[in-house]
């Protein structure tokens, strides 16, 4: 069984991180994974994101046409991913920032307000983990433990203290599913 | 084998030079492999190694030179435009026999081109981008571990024949996440370097480093010297892997990033019944052309992909010795192919669609 | 009657804030709305109190904004 | 109300690619000033670096050539050994000129080639991702240089103005800074004598701006006008190097 | 056509840059090259034309870049070292397509090796020692009266194609005297190059000369383009002379100095009974291999002579599709084979004492 | 009778390719001989150039590295770095150091490299046949500039110990002559200072100095000596430009 | 018909100047000829040497191996090029300054004192007009006139007075033949 | 009797003629014989002038003379 997932967003939004610890998680679940930035021209500003795949055997191409699943954190990633999710995949979409309807009828679609959960959890910097509980819950591709094990083990330092915060995220974006 | 970290492919390369021995980095940034330069800059300084940022490539891989000769692992990394720069310094190194790591993150050319994944370096890689007749050991993985294996292994086969290697890889590799653990190299044991100029005790006969030899007899006899030893690498340090080839109709041929997205599409094609099988030069000089010509002995169709107009297919070529049609296909500019039009690609020629 | 006047390219602006800090009169502000960009831009607060200084004009790296003056 | 304040017109009316705040579009709109107010637009060639200055041929209403990185002196003595009736500019940073290009400028001022020189300076490798440059002052941290510039490893940040007057042949040789009004005012009264040394005296100026990274140096674009006044320019003073004998 | 005069190769492709229209040179000096900057430094003054003696190389490319982009013919020389030196210049202009001529006298390698006569650049100027996918156009030429012949139409095909060229000669050529004349071009008009910049007046879209393009569809559409041209100068730009080949069993192929020993050997094997004959490549890229491969045709055998450890011999293979035995002679190091040393080889090969 | 001068035993006891009279084997003996006197012959490494010195790895009892022509900085800090207890100098021609390896040299002495430098000034490309260099004189005809050097086009000869005096790092720089036995023995001084500042300070130096090229300016040795007293003195001023600052 | 020539001597003798010479009586009695001179490592002083071919047709290769013609103006010359002459070629020695015999008894050796004999008309450098003199007699490359002919045209302004001497010169080593 | 002593290593002399120039005494001249290398090598003519004090080997570019003082 093969995961694929773009995990899209503006800068700042902390997509790279999301991916980051997906594949951390899946990692240290014994999987094979693999994650690429979006490395485009753009060299700031502007949107980002990144392909994380998880497997349970070698991964061939790192690069993803048609992904089993899309995280759009925003619209324009919306706009941009949208057509290319594998049919009977799963989008998500952060509805606090995505405006409009998603077009796509054969996929999934998981809406969180992972903006707004965030910023009710006192910090708008967490809408990614609330997004990312929302994607483990939906594609159920690592156990949430293993996400915050993961979580703990790569913050800095300094970040440490944030890990409550981040779990309870994570709890919050998962029960939104 | 250490635990297995996440790590980029540019940090896991510089992580892999220093677990084989590396002393001293001398660079210039350029993307996509600045993060390699900054990861070592971290690094070096708290192993007590030297972190030096040239003031240019040239200078690089000219302190490259310097150190190379007193007899210290050295490497330096660049990406396409940065590479060009360093080719009379390459001849030189090659020249004089010194051993060193080059890496090469290539990009999309030419002239400045973009900073996106290319493989159009092939031909300067593997032909000699520098005057003369020399031999880089080129390289090329196709996961940030092999990245790590083949760095180490570099660093190795430098010493071993006194000639500079060249890992190859791309900005899609050197950004890439994924799994990687390292050898415990904490026992292995150097070799000796009594060539080296390390100051003239007068125990041995004064070392001196160089390429000059005003005599054409013995510029002749050196160059018969340096073939010998291209012979001896040819003979024993070709590197390939094969991915389901034995029953395979058609077998692509790729490396690095490419070769991966290959495989996926071998997978879609098997799926629909095509059998398809990827062959993978590890070593890109010297050519695995014996295990692929293996290959030619049967009645198959070749494809060779590249992210180039179409350089390694020469020397697939050569190799099948013309027996075989090859097709190609490629992308420039920075453009990765999918697995789907690769797919494509195969589809199109299973269907005798297209000519070799 | 207001000595100056800017006219802001809005849709250019970077929302970098350097004009706001330079205005001797202190007059520009950044708006809560965002520009094409995704930019909160700057705009005047106070069009009466400008005095056509241009220094605003001056500083600013995008070229956003021009000055009239009587 | 006249206008007394708008968009020069060598400079194209289109959106840059720089950062926020970044005051390479201030030195822009300088050098687009000084073109039109010598009326030399359609006689006026710019060579672009390698740097964030990249595109920099986008930017202005002039034919432009794009030199491989270091190399735009080499390339803009090409145009105007070619063309020498042309006004011939390039635009450079600090990596690009101090470093890469090194021999470049300094045979490039010391041939005398009649061309104008704007030398950027924001003590960073901008584009690439905020490395060390020869310009990076002591102590400051960048990508390479995560412990802070260490003198004894890495040496003291380069003066360009400084040693380039000690070669005869360049006619001017200033330093500016654009990190206030009354600087940028400055600044272009130097840009625009620098354009007018190739006009008039057929002779090489170089105007060294120093210039601010605030997406490298991690500052607002405002702190990063402080950052400047406060570590910069007391490295690298302001004023004339080098002006033309007549003047002197 | 001129009277005949008695000059120095060197010395006649200035002249015939000259002729040419060349208004401007840079270089930087270097053995066996030398001759060519000290005549064009004494003659270009004379008659209004830009001298330019260059800091480096590297400079040297960069200001033929700046000229070029100007839309005036530019050339540049050097020889081994320095035309390694050049390889980021050139992979930017063939980008940028930029006209310009290059001529390289190489001399022995790898590094700084010798100031002797060789072929061992061969790779590094056909297959492109600069990163990316570009060519070079590069002729080769075998006498001081087709230096001059092919320097001229260097200067015409590079402009015709937006493309740099590049004249491979070696040391003995450039030291060389012959006679020459010069055709008289004083009524030949020069092409029109409305892509130049020479100031942008508003009456056509401003001129930008470059090889960025961050857009890597854009930068895969630009490279098509090139392709493209490449194709053109493939299908119409292959040159090459034959002698003796019609009835020979054995061909050799060479180019430059060494087709002319070769010719001497071929003499020589006739008078022996031995049919030899010689295919001579005077364009290396595109490689004349169409003329080539009818050669092949008939069962003959195939020596390629070089002086380098075998480079042409991948050319000469592919163009004969691995269809027959191709056997190489090569001498290195600044060693220039006899006459006498090839036909040697000719006559072990027709004793069957060699394998191919 | 004692001996009282005789070869350094650093200098090799064989016969050099340069032509009579050329002052380059002057310059060798005195390196030679200030290795000797500090004692390092057995922990020093020689980087020869490429220039007529190509072959001074012949002509001294060191290991030796030959450098690309103009590299021969970097490949010292090369060593240097690699091996910091030793002492390394480079030995370069004008041709070599400041046109083709201007970049090198001023990055190594900016970063202030512990090496010294022996730049051997001799107007002109000597080894490949009497070239124009960065440093031939207003006027002086080479054969690159048979009408003698035009310093409207071609600028004019660059001072390099002066350009690089302007930077912070080197600790040593100076200016000789070997055109008469007082000058001779004031270069030794120089040099030897020069090799004691990588010993004992750790700091980079380098001299400049002025040498003939008889075969090349086609003068005999001697005239040669004098031609560089009566022309090359008055513009490549002799003396200290930059000492230690514990000196000073 | 092909002629070859090697022309060898020290550095100051006008070795390469005979050839040009040579080259240039040749090239303008419609024949086609080369020059190469020896492009040693070594850059000055020493000896020196080129290579003249004078041919009917398109010329070859213009190395030899074996010259149809040696002239040796000093010793070391001799001992380097006497092994290659042709058999039945022609030696032409300078016996002012070579002491030894030659050894070669298969070639037509021809003894000229160039140097003595260019002493004798007051200048010593005229001895390479002596024995190219020697050599044009003995084998009749080409007539004394086109030599002649030659050097006015190739001499350069400043030296058009020492034609005379020069005529004289190869004269005296025609009828030393 | 002398007060200096110079021995050439005739061999190695170019025969430049430098040792000649600067010798305070004027005791050194070129040799009319030729050495190894073809050059005409510089010889004492009045060895009992010498003073030893090695001007002219420090001249010598090829470490040709060797000097003795009492
Ligand atoms: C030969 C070569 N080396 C390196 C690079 C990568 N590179 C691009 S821009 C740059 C530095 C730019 O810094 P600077 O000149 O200071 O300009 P800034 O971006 O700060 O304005 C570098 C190293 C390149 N493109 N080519
Ligand atoms: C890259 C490169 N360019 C050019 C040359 C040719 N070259 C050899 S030595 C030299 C100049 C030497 O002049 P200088 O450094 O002044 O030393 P000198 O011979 O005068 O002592 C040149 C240009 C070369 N070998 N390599
Ligand atoms: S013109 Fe002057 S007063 Fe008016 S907004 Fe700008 S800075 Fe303020
Ligand atoms: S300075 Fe310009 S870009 Fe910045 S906020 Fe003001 S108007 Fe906007
Ligand atoms: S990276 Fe720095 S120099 Fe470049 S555009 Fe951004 S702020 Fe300006
Ligand atoms: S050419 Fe000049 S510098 Fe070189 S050895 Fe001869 S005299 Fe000395
Ligand atoms: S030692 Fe002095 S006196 Fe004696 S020969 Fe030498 S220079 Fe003359
Ligand atoms: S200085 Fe030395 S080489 Fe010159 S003549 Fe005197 S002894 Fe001979
Ligand atoms: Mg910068
Ligand atoms: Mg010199």
């Amino acid at each position: 069984m093969q995961y694929e997932f773009i995990f899209a967003g503006f800068g700042g939004q902390g997509v790279l991180l999301m991916g980051q610890m997906l594949a951390h998680a899946a990692m240290d679940e014994g999987k094979k994974v693999s994650w690429i930035p979006s490395y485009g021209p753009e060299m700031r500003g502007g949107t980002a994101n990144c392909t994380v795949i998880v497997s349970e055997r070698d991964i061939g191409s790192p690069v993803v046409g048609s992904p089993s699943c899309v995280v759009a954190m925003n619209l324009p990633s919306l706009d941009k991913f949208e057509d290319v999710v594998k049919p009977g995949g799963v989008l998500v979409i952060n509805s606090s920032l995505v405006t409009r309807e998603p077009k796509r009828e054969d996929v999934t679609v998981v809406k969180v307000p992972a903006t707004d959960m965030a910023n009710e959890l006192g910090n708008v910097r967490v809408a990614n983990m609330v997004a990312l509980g929302a994607v483990i819950e939906a594609t159920k591709v690592v156990a949430p433990d293993s996400l915050v094990a993961a979580l703990k083990k790569n913050l800095p330092p300094h970040r440490q203290n944030l890990l409550p915060l981040n779990r309870e995220a994570i709890d919050k974006g998962r029960s939104s599913v | 084998m250490s635990e297995k970290l996440l790590m980029r492919g540019n940090e896991a390369l510089g992580e892999a030079a220093l677990k084989a021995g590396c002393q001293l980095y001398f660079a210039y940034p350029i993307t996509p492999q600045s993060e390699l330069p900054e990861y070592l800059s971290r690094r070096m300084p708290e192993i007590d190694r030297v972190f030096l940022q040239a003031e240019s490539e040239i200078a690089a891989i000219n302190m490259v030179y310097g150190a190379a000769g007193a007899g210290v692992r050295v490497m330096t990394s660049s990406s396409s435009p940065g590479i060009s720069l360093k080719q009379e310094g390459l001849s030189y190194i090659a020249g004089a026999q010194l051993p060193c790591v080059i890496v090469n993150m290539s990009r999309g050319g030419p002239g400045l081109g973009s900073i996106q994944p290319a493989q159009s370096d092939y031909f300067q890689a593997t032909k000699g981008g520098g005057h003369g007749d020399y031999h880089l050991i080129v390289l090329a993985p196709a996961s940030v571990q092999e990245i790590v294996d083949l760095t180490i292994l570099a660093f190795d086969l430098a010493d071993k024949y006194r000639n500079p290697v060249m890992i190859m890889g791309d900005g899609l590799l050197g950004q890439m996440m994924e799994p990687v653990s390292f050898p415990d190299r904490s026992d292995v044991v150097l070799p000796e370097k009594p060539w080296a100029t390390t100051g003239y005790t007068g125990e041995r006969p004064k070392n001196i480093i160089r390429s000059l030899e005003l005599q054409p007899e013995r510029l002749e006899a050196h160059n018969q010297k340096l073939q010998e030893k291209y012979a001896d690498m040819i003979a024993t340090q070709k590197r390939s892997d094969e991915y389901l080839t034995d029953d395979a109709d058609i077998v692509l041929i790729a490396f690095g990033t490419v070769a991966r997205i290959c495989r996926s599409a071998i997978d879609m094609a098997r799926e629909k019944g095509i059998k398809a099988g990827l062959f993978r030069p590890i070593s890109l000089w010297p050519f695995p052309d014996e295990s692929l010509a293996k290959l030619g002995d049967k009645e198959r169709t070749f494809l060779t992909v590249e992210m180039s107009c179409g350089q390694m297919i020469e020397d697939v070529k050569l190799a099948l010795e013309c027996r075989r049609p090859v097709h190609f296909y490629g992308r420039v500019g920075g453009i990765v192919p999918s697995p789907e039009e690769v797919l494509d690609k195969i589809e199109q020629i299973v269907a005798g669609r297209c000519e070799a | 009657m207001a000595r100056g006047k800017v006219v802001f390219n809005e849709d250019r602006c970077k929302g970098c804030e350097l004009c706001t800090t330079v205005c001797p009169t202190k007059i520009l502000v950044m708006s809560d709305k965002i520009n094409k960009l995704g930019y909160h831009p700057a705009v005047v607060s106070d069009p009466d109190k400008c005095t056509g200084c241009a220094i605003c004009a001056r500083i600013c790296p995008d070229c956003v904004i021009q000055v009239y003056r009587q | 109300m006249r206008l007394v304040f708008d968009r020069p017109q060598s400079l194209a009316d289109v959106q840059t690619h720089y950062c926020p705040g970044c005051t390479h579009g201030i030195i822009h709109r300088l050098i687009a000033e000084a073109i039109d107010e010598l009326d030399v637009a359609d006689r006026t060639i710019g060579v672009a670096p390698v740097g964030c200055a990249v595109l920099a041929y986008n930017y202005f209403n002039l034919d432009f050539q794009e030199a491989a990185h270091g190399r735009a002196p080499a390339v803009a003595t090409g145009i105007k050994r070619a063309l020498p009736d042309r006004v011939v500019f390039t635009y450079q940073g600090d990596g690009d000129l101090a470093s890469i290009g090194t021999a470049e400028i300094i045979h490039a001022a010391n041939r005398g080639e009649a061309i104008t020189v704007v030398y950027v300076n924001n003590t960073v490798y901008g584009m690439t991702g905020g490395q060390m440059a020869p310009t990076t002052l002591p102590g400051q941290k960048t990508t390479t240089s995560p412990y802070g510039r260490d003198t004894d490893l890495a040496g003291y940040p380069i003066r360009v103005a400084e040693m380039l007057s000690t070669l005869v042949a360049p006619q001017y040789i200033a330093r500016v800074a654009v990190n206030s009004a009354p600087n940028i005012q400055k600044a272009k009264r130097a840009i625009k004598k620098a354009f007018e040394i190739q006009v008039n005296d057929n002779g090489f100026a170089l105007v060294e701006v120093l210039s601010t990274c605030p997406t490298n140096w991690g500052l607002t674009p405002e702190k990063s006008l402080r950052w400047l006044e406060e570590n910069m320019i007391p490295y690298y003073p302001l004023g004339d190097f080098k002006v033309p004998k007549e003047v002197e």
